[in-house]
């Protein structure tokens, strides 16, 4: 069985290279694989194209928004892609108005299936959602059963960092909660996936295969986050 | 000056907007004011609150020091497991969503429209949106209730003809709850359905574009008990 | 909370109306709900479409075939129309050649994604598979990225009758190993899912929230499969 | 007679592409006589055995009073399991294999087609079609693979310039073995790559309806060590 744990973030993330697309999950602050994010901060690629649900808050927390304001990011796909309060200017928010960085809005149920896609293999989808709405302009419209919808089409990428709750060392993972979120949909659509363990990598072997969220065929690399990365 | 008078606050809003969920119903909550909606628990309703984040059944916000910081609902606030709770991925929860599987989502908003439009995000001049699931829940619950304040800070209505700004879903409002009342949408355009007390509804007209439809069964605005 | 648990699986099914459409998971006779067929068999529904991965084996057990060949269905979606081997001339086949029953190919990803697409709220999607052949003529073609992909649309249907190794009382539903197959996305799929459940139904909030794989929500009718009514 | 010397037994043929696998490869096995690839084993490479029941990671049958009745490949065989399989529904199975996961397919088929052609699925004459995975598997596979007889029972070549029965994909067919050798599927045509003992290009082109390339390098063919 190939290795597939690695024993630091950085040389996880090592090669990494300008210009790559990345995933990266968590919704409201859990599920975020902040140290692999902070190991791409360090590791200084540039023109990244980032596929999240947010484009990072305002707290101090390490997440896709460390790497905007680091100026490694030249173009966004969110579900917001301005803040949820006005008053909330965050480094992306300051970008994207000074046109320093793009973003495609897109809604977060298309968002979901469009990763969704890219997995699957599945060339494009019509969906009911933003239909009669800004967000739907320009797009293809077809009328199904009476009901009208948009075409939408898949979201590649050349990583995803995810992070998981527990996982073997053949790459299954488990994740707890709503920690799941974005992490499997994006484990499966990107290129190479590399994953941050919370709780333990075991062996192979001892997770049962009913019981596994994502299948260790989707995952490349794996590191285990020591005790003082665990926070949401 | 109508502008001193007592308006409704936002739990009676979200309460009475609760009222109207019925047994057994998949209810999804919005981010900010609906959140309240929780608060109001009916003992003769079973309610399944249901979150973007794959969150089907939960419970209550989580007690201080009692947080279990994997679970939280669509605002990020930690609440508590309930039996039978399950949870899924986001590609899964909106299929839960597009599938037509939630009764009602609650949402909050900038502006209503008496044709069913809404607007909850996106601010002019600026660039971007915070959409969220707004769209897929807008476009896919069977029904949609609306929380807002009748009028901006500086008194301009929120209950209008037409959306001003960029609409999330068209034509999909079924309920309103603003601080003066309750509304109805129908093909005829808002019915005053409950009045916030001591508001007469040409007051409320007054502090609305949109022209009212007065029903002659019109009550006072109804509180939990 | 509404209860869900029926006597009978004669009960269960009893409201099934001439002329519904209905899906029926199982593979290579695993997870096939024998006992809700048997009950459909014994109700005598009339002018049944199906849909399910093949028409009935040749063995003695109930399946989608023995309500076939009792004159109950009109049509069939499945990705086997035809034996797999030619000698094999089930009560389906003659039908079909008869002209008795009505019949339509569908690749099995193609069936499982547009039973997905139909649990999803998803109008129609490209798919790669049959490009180039007969299954897809005269269906609509577009090329995306270099590709060429065929419309596919969503499959309904009124009930899906659902074998599940475990649930709660809620309805949540666990499958163990290759019995999952086509459960979930039936479970998913369809307006009125009706379980048989092998092992246990065990009292709502037994069941570990990241080990479900069909939460409650989808699941209307559980019905407990009496010690002789498990078999695969 | 050509008929009565001998020609390469089903799992010779199947050893022979299992050979060809590699390490780390996800392989799906079609129903039937690719199966016995799995019997060919090469302790140098893991393989991941991917069967489109949502079972990623099986192991070998499962020997007589040991099957678990709920865990069968695709060709409703008992398999055992092996550590670090996991298992998906059908959905996330066929996502796997239309998402590009599986490096070879190895199936079964009436014929095939010098342009990588190859039909399986559908009986002239006869309504309707056994189809299976076969067509998403063939369309989306990184490599197929074709293990068949080379002619018919009464003698009529399979390996055909084109295919006359209605076909499971256009074009995909990389390596093909049959009982009188293993041929490379090439934009010239078959290449013969390495012929059954006793058997000349010449008598198996006497069989074969298309053109076989002949490399010089043409070897002879390669069974289990």
């Amino acid at each position: 069985m190939k290795n597939k744990i690695y024993q630091s973030f950085d040389e996880a993330v090592a090669d990494v290279a300008d210009g790559s697309a990345f995933m990266a999950p968590g919704f409201s602050g859990v599920g975020v694989p902040r140290n692999l994010l902070a190991a791409l901060n360090r590791q200084g690629a540039k023109n990244l194209t980032g596929i999240s649900n947010n484009c990072g808050t305002l707290d101090e927390k390490i997440d896709v928004g460390t790497l905007i304001a680091a100026h490694q990011v030249k173009k966004m796909y969110a579900a917001f892609t301005s803040p949820t309060h006005p008053s909330q200017i965050s480094p992306f928010v300051q970008m994207y108005n000074d046109g320093e960085i793009d973003a495609e809005t897109v809604p977060q149920g298309t968002l979901a299936e469009r990763l969704r896609a890219a997995a699957s293999g599945i060339g494009a989808f019509f969906t009911p959602a933003s239909v009669g709405t800004e967000l739907a302009e320009g797009k293809e419209h077809r009328e199904i059963n009476g009901r009208t919808y948009v075409l939408e089409f898949p979201l590649h990428a050349d990583y995803a960092f995810i992070r998981a709750f527990r996982a073997d060392t053949f790459g299954n993972l488990q994740f707890r909660l709503s920690q799941r979120n974005f992490n499997p949909i994006m484990a499966m659509a990107a290129r190479v996936t590399i994953v941050e363990v919370e709780d333990e990598i075991v062996p192979v072997g001892e997770l049962d295969p009913d019981k596994i969220h994502v299948p260790g065929v989707y995952v490349n690399r794996l590191v285990k986050i020591p005790p003082d990365g665990i926070f949401d | 000056m109508t502008e001193e008078k007592p308006k409704l606050q936002r739990q009676a809003m979200c309460d009475r907007l609760a009222m109207e969920f019925q047994d057994d119903w998949i209810v999804n909550l919005g981010v900010g004011m609906p959140t309240l909606c929780s608060n109001y628990v009916d003992p003769t309703k079973d309610l399944i609150f249901h979150s973007e984040n794959g969150v089907i059944g939960y419970g209550p916000l989580a007690p201080a020091g009692e947080e279990d910081r994997h679970l939280v609902n669509a605002g990020g606030q930690n609440v508590v497991p309930i039996p039978g709770m399950a949870i899924v991925h986001h590609a899964d929860s909106f299929a839960l969503i597009r599938g037509g599987m939630v009764d009602v989502t609650v949402m909050g908003a900038y502006e209503v429209a008496e044709n069913g439009d809404f607007a909850n995000w996106r601010i002019p001049n600026r660039k971007g949106g915070g959409i969220g699931g707004a769209m897929d829940l807008a476009a896919c619950a069977k029904q949609v209730f609306i929380a807002l304040e009748h009028t901006t800070r500086d008194g301009k209505p929120r209950m209008l003809k037409r959306c001003a700004l960029p609409i999330t879903a068209p034509g999909v409002v079924t309920l309103v709850a603003t601080d003066l009342g309750l509304f109805k949408v129908t093909p005829q355009g808002f019915e005053l359905r409950e009045h916030a007390p001591g508001w007469t509804p040409e007051e409320i007209q007054e502090l609305t574009e949109a022209t009212l439809v007065i029903p002659p069964d019109l009550k006072e605005f109804r509180f939990r008990d």
